[in-house]
């Protein structure tokens, strides 16, 4: 499954800073959509208002509408929950959970929520898990190690993996592969293109040229100065963005030195 | 105490009492300066009464009139005999014959003190324990005492006083013997617990007091003298002798004590009468004369005849080491006891 | 492959004969020097003050020097935070010791005391006090009868009273820190919570004690009835469960509410963002990696209360019997039975058998509650976070 | 820009649709509030207790009918110098223990090494497994007694000092005593709390301060102890509690009287926890209601000490860790 | 001031495991090294030991000699914090003081020497650092604010602020681009380009074309399965092993697609 998000005029405010002004944006279902853009233009902020997880920063909350395949799910009543289990994501930092093995960690979103399954099946989920992150591996012989005791960048395969599990419509990914060596983020492109074929995934990434790789469309935001509003400047093909911005502020990050 | 309700009750009770019959359960509370006799006694009814079970929550006096009164206990103990305000509160549990009182346990208070050295009883009058306990008389050799004492080696000592820290009977009986005997020196209330303006070493219970006066060189105290062990006691001065205590010297005061209407006994702290032991601990059975129902009024009167009782009364005294009530006492409290009856 | 094996040692790299990083420290054996010193410094000190040798004095004298000659070398011989890193070592070894003088101290006493008692009579543990009178104690002091009685029916009470108290507080204390920590968002209610809970650490025991007997007599009189036969039912070890939850529920809150707000949120949000629940996000995330410092916490609250005297002779009388039933009857707990053995002695003319079932009882008393430690820390240990990463 | 019709979810919406375990998330929360109001009304009913007990004793002339109190003119008479004891009592304890806890919960998470670190975490929980009545009898027992001659040093040695003023006692049962218990009594409370927060320290800040190189000393002064705070403060509120509120080992190891900012003087200074537990039991009518009054007033020092706590942690609130 | 690096036959261990094993490598003071390798071959743990940070884990331990200017830092009797006072270094995940004001983070490394220092020339490091690490524009307004609020990216700068700010003689960078956009990393890179003017640089990093960019010399480390230990395979002039390196394994890794 898959799912078309819309986004409808979304202001996004942690407390009384407005962090994100007046996003709108349609991402097609079975596609890669970038996020690029300088540091604190509020990419994060607006990715984690797609499965409503900003709300969880105590005093943080969106206004506007956000559409999952046409249901707003900043309408009243929507229990984020199911917001959640249908939009999976990745976060910029590794985040496994300290007390469980790595096996667990693959687990959790079912475990978690109480789903009850075989031996079998579980060790189905973990294997495709964690061959689709590329780690399985490296860890196919310590899957009841903790997951802490991995490096970064296992970490964030591990977290990736996790989130994979437990197949979700949508999938966010926050800077996946700011902390993985070239083979991993390879793998992890590979992941994503594969994903696109039945998922919907969003990916923000300083790396243009993962951007330009992976990516069907692009979303450039920026901002303007300190304590001012991050904002959806162009979004595009990725193509016409990177060869053909038709913003200036695009073209001047674009065009400046980058790795 | 007020009285003035039909004792037809108390007739059908008289015949309630032929053993083998009674079972239950008596609760009763109080007095913790009971609390071992209790036990023995506790377990001595159960030799005439197998199926009776009592027992005895040894919260403190107060608590256990308090207890009695808003009827949590059946039988209160009591270091104080209850005044008029508690007698006519224990009507709403009692009905309006209201309560008595049965000296049951009997204990002299020893004036106890820790000289090593000192092999024979030193003896005070009445006056010089006052002035020692008040820390007007400091030292062991002071002339007040030696003076009494002569031949008696008393060393160059400091006396510490030692006192009960928390509210006692024992604290009350010694004061008020000391107001009533040393009114010139004791210039104090008669007060359950110690005058705090006389400041001196202070220990919980009885236990506590005999064992700092123990482990405190110099030390004096004043306690229930089946406690005090090892430690000297004082010879108290009483008219031209000196008594030491004794059971049998305190159940003398008992018995030539004035007794009140509801059972209670007013001691007289300054007699002159020889062979009476002045400073005695009188703790009391509280005890309604009608109960509520058939069973406790039955309970209640079997456990009071095993405690008067000869064989009650030495229990104790093997347990506790208290002094047996004299036969007259007994008789007057056996009177009581045989009327507890149900309201009507 | 140039470099991985140069094995030619380049002469620049040459280790020098000096290290340049251990220049200007004072030597390895200074502190062998410094603590001869400070031995000797104490013992003279001693000597003189108390014109004569005391150990005490002496050992206490010889750390403080040692504390302090030893700052004073490494602020002369090297810097000032070597020195201070060098005090504050030493002041924390220092806190150590000293905490284990009054432990040793006490634990020396108990056992010292108590366990002489329990080789020779292991059967206090299974007996009470049922038939035992000061007659039988005189007879164990004045003819060598054996020791009578035990505190069984302590034991059972107290286990009793205990697990009951920690039924009913562990649930609300740690309900009511995890409303704190993951549901209010600061409003009044919780800020009445949080102090009232701070408010409620103070509350005297005995004061707890008349608490709980005021409130069960309340319920029983209003709902059962008010005659002497009802009043008589409120004194049960129900009631004394009630009053030591009154003094449980605080530290089970205020340790948890800290635990709880030491997880990290990512972990929350990683939870969050697999789509599940808030509540078993903090069941199955949450929890688990707080679980040591809450299984501490709630240790620490049943040794409080296993060791309170005060409020539970108030509640549930004074029994010398067993009793098994927590809602009719009276029960004695062990501190109940220590301290009325101590305090007031089964035979007053003979204290000793008394003192030396109470010292057992304490010895008993000890050993569970270490036990209850024990098992809280493997339950911990099961949880908690494997750290081994960074 | 926007295509799709309907802003609302359509009807069966799997937005809306609950996904197993909604009602979970209800009960929970609403148990959890549940334990808060249950709390808070426990809390009501000892205080409503506490205040209709004792207003015989705080208007004796409106609720009793009496002129004073049973044990002095006025309340206030009877209760500031209890008061003044326990304050002095648990202030002692306080500055004897929040150190010496504080570093054994150190020397456990920072300085231990790891097979010592976690048989020493186990026997200072010892410490709080200990029953307070024994804690009272070893008080009473010896520690008392050896304290004597620490007080016969310090009244010659620092006698000018007010607290060291006064005829040193000869049995040691002084309000100095009883704060010495009362600290060993609540060290374990606070090295435990202080112990678990110490560890939780994130190994990220610890690693930054040790790159920095800064030394072991300054590594904690600069993350773990900003990081506790909170926690410390919580831990020693935890301690003083129990030190306010603790009875049976203060009536044990104290020879109670009036109020004296001697500390090594027996006779002297009276705790009301202990002043309840000596006198409850022969307490009747308007004593017990003096006695519950001065519980009320302990109840009101608790009150005051942690608000003050709140107000210090709260100061930083912004600047405190976890995020 | 700028110091050489020696290490002679060191071997890493975290408790009985070998992560890093026999490396022999001499780093040039006023230059700045690259370490490449796939996740996990211990190019971070290598990191570490050089300015003995390694040892901070319970259980981890170095044998071997690592000299710095020819004296051996794990010689007995070696105070670790004198080496890390000489040895600075930027985590791969950005830890700024949770409890320190922006201000009080960056001048948290000279408090420690209880250097009193006007309020002048604290401002005056204050300022220096964050223009260094291109974060004095975004946060030259709260300065009083915590650290923690910032976004990953201007956190991870902060952390690098602070480390030069105490102007060490060697800085150890573990992926310290790896959270940033790619104007910032532009300002790092340039940074680091000064930096070498004056320091040894030490950089870990997945990104190649950064390495090719910055650094003088690369050092790739691999592993050969898991469980096993990292090695150094070669270590050489940068544009020697992009264009022409020695050994297979690097070759393989270099044309790899990367990104
Ligand atoms: N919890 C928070 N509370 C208040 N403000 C925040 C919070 N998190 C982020 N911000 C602010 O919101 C703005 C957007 O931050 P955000 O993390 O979304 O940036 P970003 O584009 O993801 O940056 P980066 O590329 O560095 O990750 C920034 O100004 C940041 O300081
Ligand atoms: N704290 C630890 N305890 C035990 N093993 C560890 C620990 N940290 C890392 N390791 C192991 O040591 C090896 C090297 O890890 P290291 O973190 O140095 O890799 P890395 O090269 O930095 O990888 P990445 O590029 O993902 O950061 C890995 O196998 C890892 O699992
Ligand atoms: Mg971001
Ligand atoms: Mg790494």
């Amino acid at each position: 499954m898959s799912k078309r998000i819309d986004a409808r005029n979304l202001n996004v405010y942690y407390s009384k800073f407005l962090a994100v002004e007046d996003v709108n944006i349609n991402i097609e279902p079975r596609s890669v959509t970038a996020f690029i853009g300088p540091s604190g233009c509020g990419k994060t902020t607006f990715l984690r208002t797609i499965n409503r997880m900003h709300e969880v920063i105590p005093g943080a909350y969106a206004e506007g509408e956000l559409l999952l395949d046409g249901d707003n799910i900043y309408a009243p009543g929507v229990d984020p929950v199911n917001v959640r289990a249908m939009v999976g994501m990745v976060f910029q930092r590794p985040n496994p959970f300290p007390t469980m093995s790595i096996r667990d960690n693959i687990l959790a979103g079912h475990r978690l929520n109480g789903a009850r399954m075989s031996r079998s099946e579980a060790d189905d989920i973990v294997e495709r898990s964690l061959r689709g992150s590329n780690l399985w591996n490296e860890v196919k012989d310590r899957l009841d190690r903790p997951g802490s005791g991995l490096s970064g960048g296992q970490q964030q395969r591990l977290c990736i993996a996790r989130t994979i599990a437990v197949s979700p419509d949508v999938i966010l990914m926050d800077e996946p592969c700011s902390a993985l060596d070239p083979i991993s983020t390879l793998a992890i492109e590979d992941l994503i293109n594969d994903l696109k074929e039945e998922y919907t995934v969003v990916i923000v990434t300083h790396n243009m040229q993962q951007a330009a790789r992976v990516a069907d469309k692009t979303a450039f935001f920026n901002i303007a100065g300190t304590g001012k509003p991050g904002k959806l400047i162009e979004y595009d093909d990725t193509s016409t963005i990177f060869s053909n911005p038709a913003n200036e502020e695009t073209q001047n990050y674009i065009s400046g030195r980058f790795g | 105490g007020g009285s003035n309700g039909g004792s037809n009750g108390g007739g059908e009770g008289g015949e309630g009492g032929d053993s083998g019959s009674i079972a239950g359960t008596l609760i009763g509370g109080g007095a913790s300066s009971q609390e071992s006799a209790m036990t023995a006694w506790v377990e001595g009814v159960k030799g005439e009464h197998a199926d009776l079970t009592v027992q005895y929550d040894p919260v403190g006096s107060g608590s256990g009139r308090e207890g009695f009164l808003n009827g949590q206990y059946s039988f209160a103990g009591s270091d104080a005999a209850m005044d008029d305000d508690e007698k006519s509160q224990a009507e709403s549990i009692c009905g309006p014959e209201g309560v008595f009182h049965v000296p049951a346990y009997i204990s002299p208070v020893a004036v106890a003190y820790n000289l090593p050295e000192v092999s024979e009883a030193v003896k005070m009058d009445a006056d010089t324990i006052a002035k020692v306990f008040t820390g007007e008389i400091s030292k062991w050799n002071d002339e007040a005492i030696a003076s009494q004492n002569e031949g008696v080696e008393l060393p160059d000592m400091d006396i510490t006083v030692v006192h009960r820290a928390d509210e006692s009977g024992t604290t009350e009986n010694f004061t008020e013997y000391l107001a009533a005997a040393a009114p010139d020196s004791w210039t104090h209330d008669v007060v359950e617990a110690w005058p705090s303006d006389i400041a001196a070493e202070s220990a919980q219970q009885t236990s506590g007091v005999v064992s700092l006066t123990n482990s405190t060189e110099g030390a004096i105290t004043y306690a229930d003298a089946s406690q005090v062990g090892e430690l000297g006691t004082v010879a108290v001065g009483v008219g031209e002798e000196y008594v030491e205590y004794s059971a049998d010297a305190a159940a003398q005061a008992v018995e030539s004590a004035e007794q009140a209407e509801d059972g209670s006994v007013e001691l007289d702290r300054d007699t002159e009468e020889g062979g009476v032991y002045p400073i005695v601990l009188v703790s009391y059975h509280i005890y309604c004369k009608q109960y509520q129902d058939q069973e406790t009024a039955d309970l209640a009167k079997a456990f009071a005849t095993y405690v008067v009782s000869e064989a009650g009364q030495s229990e104790a005294e093997g347990a506790a080491g208290s002094a047996p009530i004299s036969a007259g006492t007994r008789d007057a409290a056996m009177q009581s006891i045989d009327a507890i009856g149900v309201q009507g | 492959m140039k470099t991985t094996d140069t094995a030619a040692p380049d002469p620049r790299t040459q280790v020098k004969k000096k290290n340049a990083l251990t220049a200007g420290q004072k030597p390895a054996w200074t502190w062998i020097a410094v603590l001869v010193g400070a031995l000797v410094l104490a013992g003279v000190v001693t000597a003189v003050l108390s014109g004569g040798f005391n150990w005490p004095g002496f050992v206490i004298l010889t750390g403080v020097f040692y504390v302090i000659a030893m700052y004073i070398v490494t602020l002369v011989v090297e810097n000032r935070r070597r020195a201070t890193d060098g005090l504050w070592k030493n002041l924390v070894w220092g806190a150590f010791l000293v905490a284990l003088l009054p432990l040793i101290s006490v634990i020396w006493t108990v056992v010292g005391q108590g366990l002489p008692t329990l080789l020779a009579n292991p059967n206090m543990l299974w007996v009470d006090m049922g038939g035992v009178t000061g007659a039988s104690d005189q007879a164990t002091v004045n003819e060598g009868a054996p020791l009578m009685g035990g505190f069984l029916h302590g034991l059972i009470g107290s286990v009793a009273i205990t697990a009951i108290a920690t039924l009913i507080s562990v649930p609300i204390g740690l309900m009511a820190s995890i409303y704190l920590v993951e549901y209010s968002r600061g409003g009044w209610f919780s800020k009445a919570i949080t102090f009232f809970v701070d408010v409620m650490t103070g509350i005297p025991s005995i004061v707890a004690g008349l608490f709980a007997f005021a409130a069960v007599q309340l319920f029983i009189t209003t709902f059962i009835g008010e005659g002497p036969a009802q009043l008589q039912m409120v004194k049960m070890g129900l009631t004394a469960a009630i009053a030591l939850s009154v003094l449980m529920i605080p530290v089970v809150v205020r340790s948890t509410e800290e635990m709880l707000r030491v997880v990290p949120n990512e972990l929350r949000e990683a939870s969050y963002a697999l789509g599940v629940r808030k509540w078993r996000t903090i069941l199955k995330v949450v929890l688990p990696t707080a679980m040591s410092g809450i299984a501490s916490g709630v240790t620490l609250a049943i040794a409080r209360v296993t060791g309170e005297t005060a409020p539970i002779l108030v509640t549930a009388g004074f029994a010398a019997t067993v009793n098994w039933n927590v809602f009719s009857g009276w029960m004695t707990a062990l501190p109940v039975y220590i301290y009325r053995q101590l305090v007031n002695p089964t035979a007053p003319a003979a204290a000793e058998p008394s003192a030396l079932r109470a010292w057992a009882a304490a010895l008993v008393l000890i050993i569970i509650v270490m036990v209850l430690n024990l098992i809280a820390r493997i339950i911990a240990q099961a949880f908690a976070p494997k750290k081994t990463g960074r | 820009m926007t295509q799709t019709a309907s802003a609302e979810p359509k009807k069966g919406s799997a937005l809306k649709r609950s996904r197993g375990g909604a009602a979970g998330d209800k009960v929970f929360s609403n148990t959890a509030l549940a334990a808060g109001v249950i709390i808070l009304l426990v809390l009501a009913f000892v205080a409503i207790f506490l205040v209709t007990e004792s207003l015989p004793a705080l208007w004796p002339q409106v609720f009793s009918n009496q002129d004073s109190i049973a044990s002095a003119d006025t309340f206030g008479q009877y209760v500031l110098p209890l008061m003044g004891g326990t304050v002095l009592a648990s202030i002692i304890a306080l500055i004897l223990a929040t150190p010496v806890a504080v570093g054994i919960a150190l020397y456990i998470s920072h300085y231990a090494p790891r097979k010592i670190a976690t048989p020493v975490g186990y026997v200072i929980d010892l410490l709080a497994a200990i029953p307070s009545v024994v804690y009272g009898a070893w008080g009473m027992t010896f520690l008392a007694a050896s304290m004597v001659p620490i007080y016969g040093w310090l009244h010659n040695n620092l006698g000018f000092i007010p607290f060291f003023a006064g005829d040193p006692s000869t049995t040691g049962r002084t309000l100095l005593t009883s704060g010495v218990v009362l600290a060993v009594m609540i060290l374990p409370i606070i090295t435990s709390l202080c112990r678990e927060i110490f560890i939780q320290t994130p190994k990220l800040h610890e690693e930054a301060a040790l790159a920095l190189g800064a030394t072991r000393w300054e590594m904690i002064r600069m993350t773990v102890f900003p990081f506790a705070r909170a926690g410390i403060i919580s831990s020693v509120m935890l301690g003083l509690g129990r030190a306010l509120g603790e009875t049976m080992a203060v009536t044990l190891v104290l020879s109670p009287g009036v109020f004296s900012l001697s500390l090594i003087t027996s006779g002297r200074n009276a705790t009301i926890p202990s002043e309840i537990a000596l006198n409850f039991p022969e307490a009747f009518g308007m004593r017990q209601s003096e006695l519950i009054a001065a519980g009320l007033m302990l109840f009101i020092i608790t009150l005051v000490v942690n608000m003050i706590a709140r107000w210090i942690v709260s100061r930083h609130k912004e600047f405190s860790g976890a995020n």
